[in-house]
């Protein structure tokens, strides 16, 4: 008989478990909250036909009013359904009448009094829906009466279809989204974006690397500056850059016509190719010191041995470049393309500052912000997320399968 | 065709002198050994004929031809390192030819070489696996095997039995000893276990913070060790050092007895081996003292002896010594092999 | 008791100004406003999110094309802004100003100030090279003909960023000068496809005679104050700083930034005419304070009268240029506030009444608009629905794809009838 | 590539290559500088650096060579023929400083490339060691230059007034005899445009954001990092994946629910959703923080008699308090300069954080020194902090991995 | 007061057991070694008796209470790590005060017990500063100094001395083999070293793949190993295992000559100790060979023997062996010394 593993937990092993859930539960609750919750809600409104207003649900709105109209006291109700288009069911108005006024004429056809006071019911108030209410009231006090009257807010109550939250559904979003060109377009200018910002900002990152790769003073305060676009606020950068590059009073376009290279001011960013080029050349900039850190890191954790031996062996530096550092940056280059890329993928703030996405550089995110703000149309933005979101999903199975093979990044 | 000589070799960082002149000639296909306690030096003297670090003052000559100033890749040495510093991201058999390819060799020639190679060190097998499938002990032979391709004037080894276990070490030890009969090739080899300076090296050059405390075979720096620190380095457990003096052919130890012996005059310090000393019977020899710890070691036996003021003394019995601990006894010195030393430390 | 106020008036002297009627109005009845200040290229997205969050404020400054949607979306409370109309007297307002907030009867936000749209064209080289101020299409295209000599001069600055409010506005100029638009009386008409590939053509010379890139009302003032340009459409907000009152935006044409020199060269054109509309039209802005839905209603409109009558004053100053009385008087004098606004001075760092730096005639020419001044849908009854094609920006982009020669003129037509139709 | 391996031809290349980059820097550092035209001047320098880049004859020392070469660049200059072109006279002190610079430049880069380098036939490391000596020079400078210039021109636009800028867009020579004038902007942005409160918004927002992420991802991190439980492997993994959901999906649906819950325009928004795009980050930096302390001595602590949670407390966290600090600016580094949400969440000038100030600032009608002005105001501290943490800042960094 | 024992206890890590059942009674005061080669399974056992690991099946007795279940703070246990284990953040004081600190005991009786402890150990001037600014033997003697204060039902040491270098460690070992002595306490100590297991151990347990290979004295181990795996990892050089064959009273080497012995019928190969070979002249001894490998270590020198077919034979002599490498001898074996070893591995 071969022995078998016992079944179940050790008392010990147990206990430690239910220390780590313990642990982690906070972590775990407020991420699923602000994570796992919008994303979910992401999908629903994705199938929803649901603009930025349609989140308040119609309602009836009202205003109570007391006027002395030649001595005789009118107490007045306007209603209004703030939806022109949306029925309003089972509306109910209840009011109190304050001690002093009583109900002098006929009520309006609606409206009974009770102990309470008024009650008023419609069964159904349609869209774009005015209507006032008026009954003469006589007061003990007519000088504060009005203060009176108006003192006990008028109660209303009604239901109405809210989209947000009732089962209609449509595709008509994503019809939306996949229609006509521009949704190939803002794929394009997307994928033209991630990749070359991913890949220049890997290149230009080892190159900084390669600069830095030895101890010399003032090494670290160059590390320092070179650091500065990444940790700089994007703010701050992105409008530095909008006013270097200014067509009309940019020192960069005075620089350039001051040296010949071109004749008249170049709009940067504001010209079709060369606009998604300037917020690519932006992206390089901004994040190469991320991939120079890493690379740096990495460089330096290679065993300096190894360049010994490769000495010993006869190496050039261009040979010890090509034969033993670069395959050795593989896997952390590797990684940072793939980690970089969904990130860059993911990017907002850069493109929407320097740009706000026009010139040809409408990406997916900047879509989704346009789509859901520009024209109100939430339903239309999620599903740009959505689509997003999937793409990242498929990212992240490539991410996963290289990440365990170059484990502890 | 491969004889070293150094000059008067001198290395400074900054205002520290870490090697302070080193004279030394190694003959062509010799196996020297450079051995001394940790920071001594011995790897910066290495890596100096190697060309890893400048040589501050002095002249190297490798062949005959003055190699002071040239870089690594034009004295046609070779180093295997302590941490093998194999390239991980190559195969065994890249790893073995990578100094030809660098060099230009065409592919066959360097396969050629390389197989051959891999024969001499039982590698075949493993010509297209990474060095991290490799055992550590694969590992080294890989590591040597990229210098042998090479056909070098001469080996340089920096501990590089270091990294492998008790049993490996014993192993890879008689495999170098091995190759070198067989390569007879010039070899320098650092280590700072004197065993493994013992068992494997032609000469010794036993180094003491960066000054040479003494050059000779193995068994010449065993007997006649001419400093304290050589005699007490070298040899496990230790060499015991015992106050003395020395008047008119007789030595006489402080707190404890003496005896006969020739010469050495103004002696301050004996020295005598744990296996040159003999337990006898209470009072019968040089001095007394009561077993404090034994440890038995199957073949052998060390009493560690409390010899009161003249400290602990170690001894060297035979396995089946029915000695044990507390128990009290005298210790006879073999007069033969004493060795004595002066105030400074000199052998007298 | 307070209430909240929004307005897109947010440069500091400008709120400044704000606050102290705010304070006045305080001291009056005992009401506190908070004036918040928005940026008018967010204030659509902040008011639709605070209303659905029940947060709205009390009162809105905001532009005509929001006036319809809002009191349509249920934001603006309608009746509260025909009573405080009522109460102020609708024989004070211009006329045509309150038909364009016309809701059903009621008014959907009182109309506070306006200007209207104007060419602004350099009269010193229209006059050395005898050419007709350019009132008309034929005449501007001569225009360019003549000066377009770019970089040294460019013939026209036309806006083509197409997420710019700006070239909407220029647009439905130039579609409104040929009498196009995309709304009749029933909704959505369709463009008629020859009239406005005229619009087109023309736009598309304009923007050949600019230079390259997005531009934008920043670009069209910077080239025309360093002399680059002979014509662009500005809002009179530029009058000031033409002149050389404003540091921030300084004419560079010479090298002193407080010159008048280029004020007195430059001609201004209002009403603008089309080859199938010779009678012309010009555009013009309202601005409306808006009750909303969320309102303390009374205070609310307590505010809102003091704005328009004691404190009328006080919110043309804040840049009278570009403010034109929509009210022309109060009860007592018909003309009260048109008699006030001519004295208030203009400009930031320097300042001086308009009537000091231009000529009458021009001042005239420029007010004068405001009556006659036109805007899609207005007429028709289809403001709200102009508005929100406007803020669609389907006609901008559309232009654009055909300036860049994208497509042509027939298939931007097609287009544009195809988008705008979808818009209800 | 034979061909190249000659000295004088390896030098020539070197020489004109060398040549322009430092007449191109040196023009484009005196047009920043002084607001004055210098230009390259593209075949000259190729001609001039052809000529005068052979390898050096090491004896003669910089200290004759300089003037030398400084007088012979001035002539050819004078006639607009030398590397650089100005418009200023060639006496000008600006003249006699780009051409000193560029000779100096010029003659003390070429002597660090050369090196040891022969004149006759080179080896391949003889080559390569040169060529790669060009192009260190030439990194630093490229990439300094980059840098450098966006900052720059940040620094100085926010101390000049616009009209000044307008007028010539390269002048960024400061007026000193304002005095304190120089710093209007700064005075305006803290008078008129609230930005004192705009910084201490931002100050309790990411103050308390990275208290509150520490003190979440703490327990998360030890948990995942120490304990065994069924799923830990499958958590290390999930955090990484959280990290790349993108912000702006996020950002829609919790605008519309804080917008419905009047939780917009508030700081408890805020501070609810800014340590969870932090945590994340914070649980996956940590862990690995945790991973890499020696676990026997939190072992030898439970021998020691304590408990889990007492081992966190007096072990761990004394041990990682490095690795807090790393984390704890990281965190504060991603609060300070969050936009997005802040712009999308915060509408009332009173709770606005620096960031979402600087946005407000970007209006046609506000003088852009100010918007600078702001720009300076929220790198400033930041900065501080990197240079003056930058250890503790470049390990968050790194751990951080690639947040972005 | 410190009896341990350990009932069938097993270790799964999901479906592999490292563990296999493992039966042992530690008595009170003993020094028991664990020891086997890399991976064994010695850690593993012993973390499971401090309760760093769960018990997956079996139980654990300490001082005859159950404590399988029970976590580390509760087993009243003191352990030693190889990597030490310090509190670096804390003085060497507070170090090995801390557990006293944990369990609410006053600051002035702390004190006292670290200082009693510091004595013994010879830390009194180091109580001052951080682990960081110590030798490593001195962190070695804090760890061990943090353990005493405790006062424990026994000590757990895990390969304590593997990180220092060869000199230290005999140093340390001496050190620990007085300790107990003086302290009297049960401890149960893990290595991979025989060396050190043969010198400390009261009892050898042998670990082999989680299972015991044996348990005894190290003479007996040494002696009388009960199976081939201890044979060849106790005692070095190795012991030499060759193919044989006995019948009746005689054994007969394979490829070799044979020689009288006792019982040990059915035994398929022998075990000889190097030290259980004397050279004598060609032929006269059980079998011949060429030497290959001297190696000279002073006191004694390893002959490595080619045998021809019956492989590589080590034979120590003594140091001043006159036989160099390439010697063709004969080696004669002590018939009373041999172990003989059946088809499965055991002892005959
Ligand atoms: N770069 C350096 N700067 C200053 N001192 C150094 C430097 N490198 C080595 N040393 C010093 O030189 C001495 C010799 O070092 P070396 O590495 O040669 O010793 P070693 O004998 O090889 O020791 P080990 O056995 O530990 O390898 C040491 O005292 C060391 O501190
Ligand atoms: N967490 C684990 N999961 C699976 N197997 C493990 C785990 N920890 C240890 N093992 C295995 O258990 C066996 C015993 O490990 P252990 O550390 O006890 O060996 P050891 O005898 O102490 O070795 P060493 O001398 O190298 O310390 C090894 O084969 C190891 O691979
Ligand atoms: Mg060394
Ligand atoms: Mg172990």
């Amino acid at each position: 008989m071969t022995p078998s593993p016992p079944k179940g937990m050790t008392p010990l092993a147990r206990r430690e478990a239910r220390l780590a859930w313990g642990l982690l539960a906070p972590t775990l609750i407020s991420v699923a909250a602000v994570v796992v919750l919008p994303l979910l809600a992401v999908f629903w409104i994705s199938f929803k036909p649901i603009g930025l207003a349609d989140l308040r649900p119609p309602q009836v709105l009202i205003r109570e009013s007391l006027r002395d109209r030649d001595g005789a006291l009118t107490v007045e109700y306007r209603l209004r359904n703030s939806s022109q288009d949306v029925e309003i069911r089972n509306v109910v108005l209840t009011d109190t009448l304050p001690e002093g006024v009583r109900v002098a004429g006929a009520l309006p056809g609606p409206c009974h009094l009770n102990d309470a006071g008024l009650i008023c019911s419609f069964d159904s108030v349609p869209g774009g829906f005015r209507d006032r209410l008026r009954f003469a009231v006589e007061a003990d006090d007519p000088e504060h009466a009005e203060e009176l009257v108006e003192l006990s807010e008028p109660q209303i109550r009604g239901t109405a279809p809210n989209v947000l939250t009732n089962l209609t559904f449509t595709t008509e979003n994503f019809r939306k989204v996949f229609d006509g060109g521009q949704f190939l377009n803002v794929l394009g200018v997307t994928l033209f974006y991630t990749i070359f910002g991913t890949v220049g900002a890997l290149v230009v990152g080892l190159m900084a690397a390669l600069l830095l790769n030895k101890s010399f003073k003032g090494q670290g305060i160059l590390r320092g500056l070179y650091l500065f676009p990444y940790v700089a606020p994007i703010i701050a950068v992105a409008f530095s850059w909008l006013i270097l590059f200014d067509p009309f009073s940019g020192s960069a376009n005075a620089l350039l016509i001051q040296m010949g290279v071109t004749e008249e001011a170049i709009n940067f960013f504001g010209e079709k190719p060369l606009a998604l080029i300037m917020v690519t050349v932006f992206e390089i900039w901004r994040y190469f010191p991320l991939s120079f850190l890493f690379i740096l890191a990495r460089m330096q954790s290679i065993d300096s041995e190894m360049y010994e031996a490769a000495d010993m062996d006869g190496a050039s530096p261009f040979q010890k470049f090509w034969y033993l550092s670069l395959p050795q940056l593989l896997g952390i280059l590797s990684v940072l393309f793939l980690l970089r890329f969904i990130w860059t993928f993911n990017k907002f703030d850069d493109i929407f500052l320097l740009t706000g996405g026009n010139a040809g550089t409408r990406t997916l995110t900047v879509d989704v912000y346009e789509q859901a703000f520009a024209i109100s149309n939430i339903g239309a933005g999620a599903a740009v997320a959505v689509v997003i979101f999937l793409c990242l999903l498929l990212f992240s199975v490539f991410f996963f399968r290289v990440m365990s093979r170059e484990e502890g990044l | 065709m491969g004889g070293i000589s150094l000059r008067g070799v001198e290395k400074w960082y900054g205002d520290v002198q870490v090697i302070k002149g080193i004279d030394l000639e190694i003959a062509d296909g010799e196996l020297v050994v450079f051995v001394g306690p940790s920071g001594c030096g011995k790897s910066t003297l290495l890596r100096m004929i190697g060309g890893l670090e400048d040589i501050s003052r002095g002249a190297l000559e490798i062949d005959g031809v003055d190699m002071t100033s040239e870089p690594p890749s034009k004295r046609g040495l070779a180093m295997v390192f302590q941490s093998y510093a194999l390239y991980p991201h190559m195969s065994v058999a890249e790893n073995m030819g990578f100094s030809l390819k660098t060099a230009g060799v065409p592919a066959i020639e360097i396969e050629k070489q390389v197989v051959e190679a891999a024969e001499i060190l039982h590698l075949t097998e493993y010509l297209h696996r990474r060095p991290k499938d490799l055992s550590g002990g694969q590992r080294q032979r890989v590591a040597i095997g990229r210098s042998i391709v090479r056909d070098p004037t001469a080996f340089l080894f920096d501990e590089p039995l270091s990294n492998l276990d008790a049993a490996l070490r014993v192993g890879m030890r008689l495999e170098i000893a091995r190759l070198h009969q067989k390569l007879d090739a010039t070899m320098i080899y650092v280590t700072h276990d004197q065993v493994e300076a013992m068992t494997l090296a032609d000469r010794i050059v036993v180094l003491d913070y960066g000054q040479i405390a003494q050059v000779g075979t193995p068994k010449e720096l065993y007997e006649q060790p001419q400093t304290r620190f050589v005699a007490e380095f070298i040899g496990s457990p230790k060499m015991n050092i015992l106050p003395c003096s020395v008047t008119g052919g007789q030595y006489h130890l402080r707190w404890g007895r003496g005896g006969k012996t020739t010469g050495h005059d103004g002696a301050t310090h004996l020295g005598v081996r744990p296996e040159h000393i003999t337990v006898v019977s209470s009072g019968g020899g040089q001095c007394d003292g009561r077993v404090s710890v034994v440890e038995y070691l199957g073949a052998d036996c060390f009493l560690y002896v409390d010899a009161g003021r003249l400290g602990q003394i170690t001894v060297r019995t035979s396995g089946d010594s029915p000695i044990s601990a507390g128990a009290q006894i005298s210790l006879k010195f073999d007069a033969a092999k004493l060795s004595f030393f002066g105030a400074d430390g000199n052998a007298v | 008791e307070t209430i909240q106020f929004w307005t897109t008036e947010e440069q500091p002297e400008r709120l400044e100004k704000q606050q102290q009627m705010a304070a006045d109005f305080a001291e009056a009845s005992g009401v506190e406003v908070e004036v918040i200040p928005v940026t008018e290229s967010d204030l659509g997205t902040r008011t639709t999110a605070a209303f659905a969050a029940g947060d709205l404020p009390d009162v809105i400054y905001h532009p005509l094309q929001y006036a319809l949607p809002w009191a349509e979306a249920g934001i603006l409370d309608t009746e509260a802004a025909t009573e405080a109309v009522d109460a102020l007297g609708r024989d004070t307002f211009a006329p045509g100003v309150l038909e364009m907030a016309d809701f059903d009867g009621d008014v959907a936000s009182i109309p506070v100030d306006g200007w209207t749209q104007m060419i602004v064209y350099r009269k010193d080289l229209f006059e050395e090279k005898g050419l007709e101020p350019p009132t008309s299409y034929d005449n501007v295209r001569a225009a360019l003909e003549a000066l377009h000599n770019p970089p040294e001069m460019y013939g026209f600055v036309a806006a083509t960023k197409v997420d710019e409010n700006f070239m909407s506005q220029v647009l439905e100029h130039v579609f409104l000068a040929n009498g196009v638009s995309p709304v009749g009386p029933d909704g959505f008409q369709t463009l008629d496809e020859a009239k406005t590939i005229e619009v087109l053509e023309f736009y598309k010379s304009i923007a050949d005679a600019s230079p390259e890139g997005d531009l934008y009302w920043d670009q069209s003032r910077t080239l025309y104050f360093s002399g680059d340009a002979a014509m662009i459409i500005w809002s009179p907000f530029i009058l000031d700083e033409l002149a050389g009152l404003r540091d921030s935006a300084p004419p560079t044409i010479n090298d002193d930034p407080t010159s008048s020199e280029l004020a007195s060269k430059t001609g201004i054109v209002t009403n603008f005419s089309g080859p199938s509309n010779p009678d012309g039209a010009a555009w013009a802005d309202v601005r409306f304070f808006g009750i909303t839905a969320d309102a303390e209603t009374d205070a609310a409109m307590e505010f809102v009268k003091f704005s328009m009558d004691e404190g009328y004053g006080q919110t043309l100053s804040i840049a009278p240029e570009g403010k034109f009385p929509v009210r022309k008087g109060n009860a007592d004098n018909p003309t009260a506030f048109t008699e006030l606004w001519a004295t208030l001075p203009v400009g930031v760092d320097r300042k001086a009444p308009l009537g000091d730096l231009y000529a009458q005639e021009m001042i005239d020419e420029i007010v004068g608009g405001l009556d006659v001044a036109q805007r899609w849908g207005v007429q028709e009854g289809q403001l709200a629905l102009a508005s929100k094609m406007i803020n669609s920006q389907a006609i901008n982009r559309i232009v654009r794809q055909y300036i860049d020669g994208e497509i042509d003129a027939g298939a931007a037509v097609a287009a544009m009838n195809d988008e705008l139709s979808a818009i209800e | 590539m034979k061909l190249f391996y000659w000295g004088w031809l390896t030098g020539a290349i070197l020489g004109a290559l060398w040549m322009l980059t430092v007449a191109t820097t040196i023009a484009v550092v005196m047009s920043f500088a002084t607001g004055e035209a210098f230009r390259p001047q593209l075949w000259y320098c190729t001609l001039w650096g052809l000529v005068f880049g052979r390898p050096y004859d090491r004896p003669r020392s910089l200290l004759i060579n300089v003037p030398l070469f400084a007088a012979v660049m001035g002539y050819f200059s004078n006639y607009q023929i030398g590397s650089l072109a100005f418009d200023a006279d060639i006496f000008s002190p600006s003249a006699i400083l780009s051409i000193l610079t560029l000779s100096l430049a010029f003659l003390g880069g070429m002597r660090i490339i050369y090196g040891d380098l022969p004149s006759g036939p080179l080896t391949r490391h003889e080559f390569e060691d040169a060529v790669i000596r060009f192009l260190t020079g030439f990194g630093y400078i490229f990439f300094t230059a980059i840098v450098a210039i966006p900052f720059y021109v940040m620094v100085m636009t926010s101390l000049k007034n616009q009209q000044q800028l307008v007028a010539n867009p390269l002048d960024f020579s400061l007026d000193l005899s304002q005095g304190w004038g120089l710093f209007r902007s700064y005075v305006e942005l803290f008078r008129d445009f609230n930005f004192g409160t705009y910084l201490l918004n931002s100050l309790i927002i990411s103050v308390l954001t990275v208290v509150i992420t520490l003190a979440f991802s703490i327990p998360g991190a030890y948990a995942v990092a120490r304990l065994r439980f069924k799923g830990q492997a499958l958590f290390s993994r999930s955090i990484l994946l959280i990290y790349m959901v993108p912000i702006i999906v996020l950002a829609l649906p919790i605008y519309i629910a804080f917008s419905m819950t009047g939780l917009r325009n508030t700081f408890v928004g805020i501070l609810l959703i800014y340590p969870v795009t932090t945590i994340p980050v914070a649980l996956y930096m940590l862990q690995g923080y945790f991973r890499g302390l020696p676990y026997e001595v939190e072992e030898a602590g439970l021998m020691d008699g304590l408990s889990r949670l007492a081992v966190i407390w007096k072990i761990t966290l004394p041990l990682a308090l490095p690795a807090l600090a790393s984390v704890s600016l990281y965190v504060f580094m991603i609060a300070w300069n969050e936009f997005l949400l802040a712009f999308m969440l915060l509408d009332d000038p009173s709770k606005f954080t620096l960031t979402r100030g600087i946005s407000s600032l970007n209006s046609s009608e506000i003088p852009r020194q100010h918007l600078m002005a702001g720009s300076v105001v929220a790198t400033v501290p930041i900065m501080a902090l990197f240079l003056g943490l930058e250890r503790f800042m470049t390990k968050g960094l790194t751990a951080g991995s690639v947040k972005g």
